[in-house]
């Protein structure tokens, strides 16, 4: 009890830290991905034909393969290419393209579930398609959205733990680090398994508070 | 039916077609301002495709339309600026789920007539009174009866200052008892002058609003008249078997 | 490779290691673990062998002890852990004894002395006379190694390296796949890897020196496995007496 | 010619790497499915407090990184049995996937009218018996759709048994590019490899899917 | 009502509730083998409760029941063998969709009743065959009609061999025409002389099969007697009121 006490003195400074760089790969990534897939989401449905495949095929590659190989081909591959991308960079532009992919599908399905009818009264009261997609369709898609959307973000939040393996000292980098250093991989791993608890638990609570602020009768469920 | 004025409207010749199915074989039709034309005939005769038709949401293969002189079927005509211009208001009411009454009544105010947020609810509040439904301002859509929800559909539609109205079945999805306060709304839009096409199998508002009913079947106007002419000595065998059926469907069953 | 589970059990509670010599003649077989990513010590060739100077080593060791050896590879870090909780018989992976790790397993006697090597990209501008010049430059190591540990103890814990300038990577070749590609300006690591490395990516080689490095490369076995560490030091020592390492460094072109 | 000839080297060493890593994916899945059905039939049909312990499992598994359970997972195994790192990876990748999957079955189960359950007691069968040859062939289709989406997710995650020495294909393109100095070869087949790999699972599930679809 | 041979089933003051609800207060219910109880009652009187608790689904809470003079209630009775001497027959047919109809009739007898997959067969077909579904066989339930479906569940229970069979409304979920052929194979298997407890209220069926009716109300038996003294001169002015209510319902509505 006494060594355990004495070994999570010593690492919870490295493990706070880890939390600091997990949770700013995850919103960054997060925020990156919606940037990819909102546009990428809409042009599924509402773009021309050749643009819809193009986007099919980025959402396939990426949704088909895993995330550690889209990470080593970004941090390791890229340089050969002329391209080289920091650590952090890399991060975030691996796991926002991948977030992108999979955000860019819920809502695809979050607007195809929106309903004709709203597209075509915007149209009959004289709005251009692309107006009635941003303030018709848009608005109601988004929020339809956000129960997939959090899953996304919690799952976001477990996937960052793979970026130590392109030396990113994350909540797992350092985990790793410490437990070469102290020889005890195994209460390290259970501390940093908690930490993850919280976080996602937190990132739970949060979001579905969001979810509930949100909430337009009859439109979203009422909570879940 | 005057021909001194100008007619509003004016349909020639047109055709529509989804695919191998022929819908509309040739429509023409007049509207003078003011006029309310109801509009009848079977399930499939191509009543809602001519509506569409009509504001552009699906252009007519061939054929012409003028609208207030101007042929908006030319090329080069924005189809959404013809929109502002004719209201419509559809079987489902296809309210925007995401804003309140107010919010569906202002939205195109704002983001289509550019108007600013202040001007935009004031006209939205005026529309929503004309409609009454000022004390449902603020409800979601998922919060309103059918009947309210079509009113609020009919004033989101009078708030582009519309010249005309199309109204596609406003009233087929409601409850009998809801369906007398949109009847009665529509009413009123017709003593204040608007001019109106109504497809519609309501009888007692035909018979007492209608300018004019046309009769339509296998995509074509197979008959048209006042509705005294329509109702008591048509002259096709079809129209009066039809308008028979719902005559005694609206007195019978529902 | 490593598809199959171990037919027998290679060693039960290390607690009870005076028997594991008998244990490893009566299964026939040692099982080593490794991190094969450290040419010249140890890699994997073409065909999916395990190749080089431990490989080598630990083989020609096997023979004298009459049995077989199997090779299981996993990451550095992973090693001492993996012989700790019984998974392994031996460690053979360029380790050298430290204070710390030698609480946690024993160690046989030094089969090689060896050295550290700072390397950095061909374009750098950087001299170092001294490993303490490496002050206040990104630096990579191999997590898990006395090279991290130097660094953290003598670079980070005295200010002169800020921590967010150490990395620790996985394995070696990424690191020194780092500085070709400038992500960071200092790998640190042993000399003759260090050297193969460097050709292979187009580094140079800054510093050559002893005082990172803790003495020499050993066999990690489980603590109080007495007779196994025994038998080892006996071979180990009769291997350095006839010969047969040198030959084994020099048919992997060690020095 | 060179790059040619590197591209096959590599091609066929990765290469090797794609039936352990389909091993992983079907050890994985296999486990996953044991303790998946398991834990959801704990959760359903359970009392109490095997409810709480399959509830609690599937909360906190889920909440960790599927890398850290695997670290975890991978010392604990080691400290009672000896395995490979090929089963004890396998192993952990199952662990975390049964509590994906034992969300997946309790939606199964649950949807499964409750007039099965008791049809099947009133000719006779015991509990176990009305679970085993009504409940759970009824559920087992219910649940292929998103049992499908998980099998193609434990195909991805099985890169991850990578960090504790499995030699997948990821593992695999990582020897290579340690050897020739191409990373982006290496990876870009080793992508390929999982890309092929994913398509055609993804194939076969949905193929299974239509054949065995469940009329209600 | 003969009392000489042994009474295959004796209920002696039975109680059963669910939490707070009591729903069955003391019944007491004694049927000879191959009689025809129709048990009636309004919605909520504890009728499928009682049948339940005869088959141990849900065991009384106090009370005993006798099958074949062994006592059932008593502990250490496995309820599952219990279960195979009494068919039971539920309104919505609860067919394991995953099976042919076959394969319905089939899983007890090689599961339960442990037989082989041929004989199972054998057995199977000929059940098919006596509720006249033999070329319904490799049907799933989602491919057959609700009449089909109840015969086939039917045949499923009469496949275990039992001793006496429950019925719990067995046609109240399906159209009035499939009506017909369920109460057709009941009633050549009460012909048949199977012994059966029938939740019903299509009197029609009452009248012709039953030789008693049982009138439950509020978790009791309020009267019982042959289907003529209680149709028509019935002691309790509750029983006289219930059955005028479901005889006017039968020969009115639907
Ligand atoms: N977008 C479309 N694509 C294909 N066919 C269509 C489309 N819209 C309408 N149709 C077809 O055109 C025909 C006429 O449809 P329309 O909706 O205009 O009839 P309607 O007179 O309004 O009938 P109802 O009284 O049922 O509303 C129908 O056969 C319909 O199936
Ligand atoms: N499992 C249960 N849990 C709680 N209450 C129950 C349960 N089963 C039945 N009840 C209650 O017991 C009462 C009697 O139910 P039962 O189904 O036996 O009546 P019934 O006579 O069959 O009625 P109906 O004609 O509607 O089928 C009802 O109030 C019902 O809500
Ligand atoms: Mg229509
Ligand atoms: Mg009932």
């Amino acid at each position: 009890m006494e060594a355990f006490v004495q070994l999570l003195n010593n690492v919870l400074p490295s493990l706070l830290q880890g939390v600091g760089v997990t949770l700013q790969i995850a919103a960054v990534s997060l925020l990156l991905g919606m940037a990819i897939g909102l546009p990428v989401g809409v042009g599924r449905v509402y773009g021309p034909r050749w643009l819809q495949r193009a986007l099919a095929a980025y959402i396939t590659l990426f949704q088909g393969t895993p995330l550690l190989i889209q990470l080593f081909l970004v941090y390791y591959g890229l340089p050969d290419l002329g391209l080289t991308l920091g650590r952090m960079e890399a991060a975030f532009l691996t796991l926002g393209l991948n977030s992108g992919a999979y955000q860019a599908e819920y809502l695809r399905g979050a607007l195809q579930s929106v309903g004709e009818g709203q597209m075509t009264a915007a149209r009959a009261i004289g709005m251009s398609k692309w107006l009635a997609v941003r303030s018709i369709i848009l608005p109601q898609a988004l929020r339809l959205v956000l129960p997939a959307w959090s899953n996304e973000a919690i799952a976001m939040l477990k996937y960052t733990a793979v970026v130590f393996l392109i030396a990113v000292p994350d909540l797992m980098g350092q985990a790793k680090i410490l437990s070469s250093r102290y020889f005890a991989p195994i209460p390290i791993y259970m501390i940093v398994a908690v930490f993850y608890i919280v976080l996602v638990g937190a990132t739970y609570l949060l979001l579905r508070q969001l979810e509930r602020k949100l909430h337009i009768p009859g439109l979203t469920g009422e909570t879940h | 039916m005057s021909t001194a004025t100008a007619p509003i409207l004016r349909i020639e010749n047109i055709h529509k077609s989804f695919g191998e199915t022929r819908v509309l074989t040739g429509i023409s039709l007049t509207v003078q301002p003011q006029e309310v034309v109801v509009l009848v005939g079977p399930s499939g005769s191509g009543k809602s495709t001519l509506l569409r038709c009509i504001n552009l949401l699906s252009p007519p293969d061939s054929g012409r339309i003028w609208l207030e002189e101007q042929e908006i079927t030319a090329p080069g005509v924005n189809p959404d600026k013809v929109r502002q211009r004719i209201g419509m208001v559809f079987q489902d009411f296809n309210l925007f789920n995401h804003l309140t009454a107010l919010g569906n009544v202002m939205i195109g105010l704002t983001k289509v007539r550019k108007m600013s947020k202040k001007e935009a609810h004031d006209l939205a509040m005026f529309e929503l009174e004309r409609v009454g439904l000022v004390d449902r301002a603020h409800h979601y859509p998922a919060q309103l009866s059918g009947g309210q929800k079509q009113r609020v559909a009919i004033a989101r539609a009078l708030g582009m200052d519309p010249h005309m109205m199309l109204f596609d079945e406003p009233t087929s999805a409601l409850d009998p008892e809801l369906t007398g306060e949109v009847l009665e709304v529509m009413q009123q839009l017709a003593r204040e002058g608007m001019t109106m096409i109504v497809v519609s199998h309501e009888m007692g508002f035909a018979r007492q609003v209608a300018s004019r009913v046309v009769f339509m079947e296998g995509g074509v106007v197979v008959e048209e008249g006042t509705p005294t002419q329509m109702f008591e000595q048509p002259v096709h065998e079809r129209t009066r078997v039809f308008l028979r059926k719902i005559a005694d469907m609206d007195s019978g069953g529902r | 490779t490593a598809v199959q589970p171990a037919a027998q059990q290679p060693g039960a509670a290390p607690a009870e290691g005076s028997g594991k010599l008998a244990q490893i003649k009566a299964a026939g077989k040692i099982v080593v673990g490794t991190s094969a990513d450290y040419p010249p010590y140890e890699s994997i060739d073409a065909d999916g062998n395990f190749v080089g100077f431990d490989m080598d080593l630990i083989r020609a060791i096997g023979e004298r002890l009459g049995v077989e050896v199997e090779i299981q590879d996993m990451p550095f870090d992973s090693l001492i852990a993996a012989l700790q909780e019984g998974k392994l018989d031996a460690v053979i992976a360029a380790m050298q004894a430290t204070a710390e790790r030698e609480e946690k397993v024993d160690f046989t006697i030094p089969y090689r002395m060896t050295k550290d090597a700072f390397a950095a990209a061909q374009n750098s501008t950087l001299v170092m006379e001294k490993p303490e010049d490496a002050a206040g430059h990104s630096i990579g190591v191999q997590t898990g190694t006395v090279q991290e540990r130097w660094v953290q103890e003598n670079l980070v814990a005295t200010g002169l390296t800020p921590a967010d300038k150490v990395f620790s990577y996985e394995r070696a070749d990424q690191a020194a796949l780092d500085v070709a590609n400038g992500r960071i300006e200092l790998l640190l690591m042993d000399a003759e890897p260090a050297m193969e490395l460097a050709k292979q990516t187009g580094l140079k080689i800054l510093l050559i020196t002893e005082s990172t490095a803790e003495g020499g490369k050993s066999i990690a076995i489980p603590k109080g496995a007495s007779d196994l560490k025994a038998e080892l030091d006996r071979i180990i020592q009769e291997m350095l007496e006839d010969g047969t390492i040198q030959r084994i460094q020099e048919a992997n072109g060690l020095p | 010619m060179d790059f040619v000839q590197n591209l096959v080297t590599t091609f066929n060493f990765i290469l090797q790497g794609v039936w352990v890593t389909i091993g992983v994916t079907l050890v994985a899945l296999s486990v996953g499915l044991v303790f998946g059905v398991a834990m959801a039939m704990a959760r359903v049909y359970g009392n109490s407090f095997l409810q709480a312990v399959a509830a609690v499992y599937s909360v906190i598994v889920r909440a960790v990184p599927v890398v850290v359970i695997i670290f975890i997972l991978f010392f604990v195994i080691a400290r009672f049995v000896n395995l490979s790192p090929f089963w004890a990876g396998s192993l952990a990748l199952g662990f975390a996937s049964g509590a994906y999957q034992s969300e997946i079955f309790r939606g199964a189960f649950q949807a499964v009218p409750p007039g099965q359950m008791i049809a099947a007691r009133a000719i006779g069968m015991s509990k176990l018996q009305a679970i085993q040859s009504i409940i759970l062939p009824q559920a087992v289709r219910l649940a292929l759709p998103a049992w499908g989406n998980e099998a193609t997710l434990v195909l991805k995650d099985s890169t991850l048994v990578f960090v504790v020495g499995v030699p997948e294909i990821l593992r695999r393109a990582q020897q290579v590019s340690a050897r020739t100095l191409e990373p982006f070869m290496a990876f870009s087949v080793a992508m390929l490899l999982y890309l092929i790999l994913t398509l055609v699972t993804t194939q076969v599930l949905q193929w299974f899917e239509r054949r065995y679809r469940l009329q209600m």
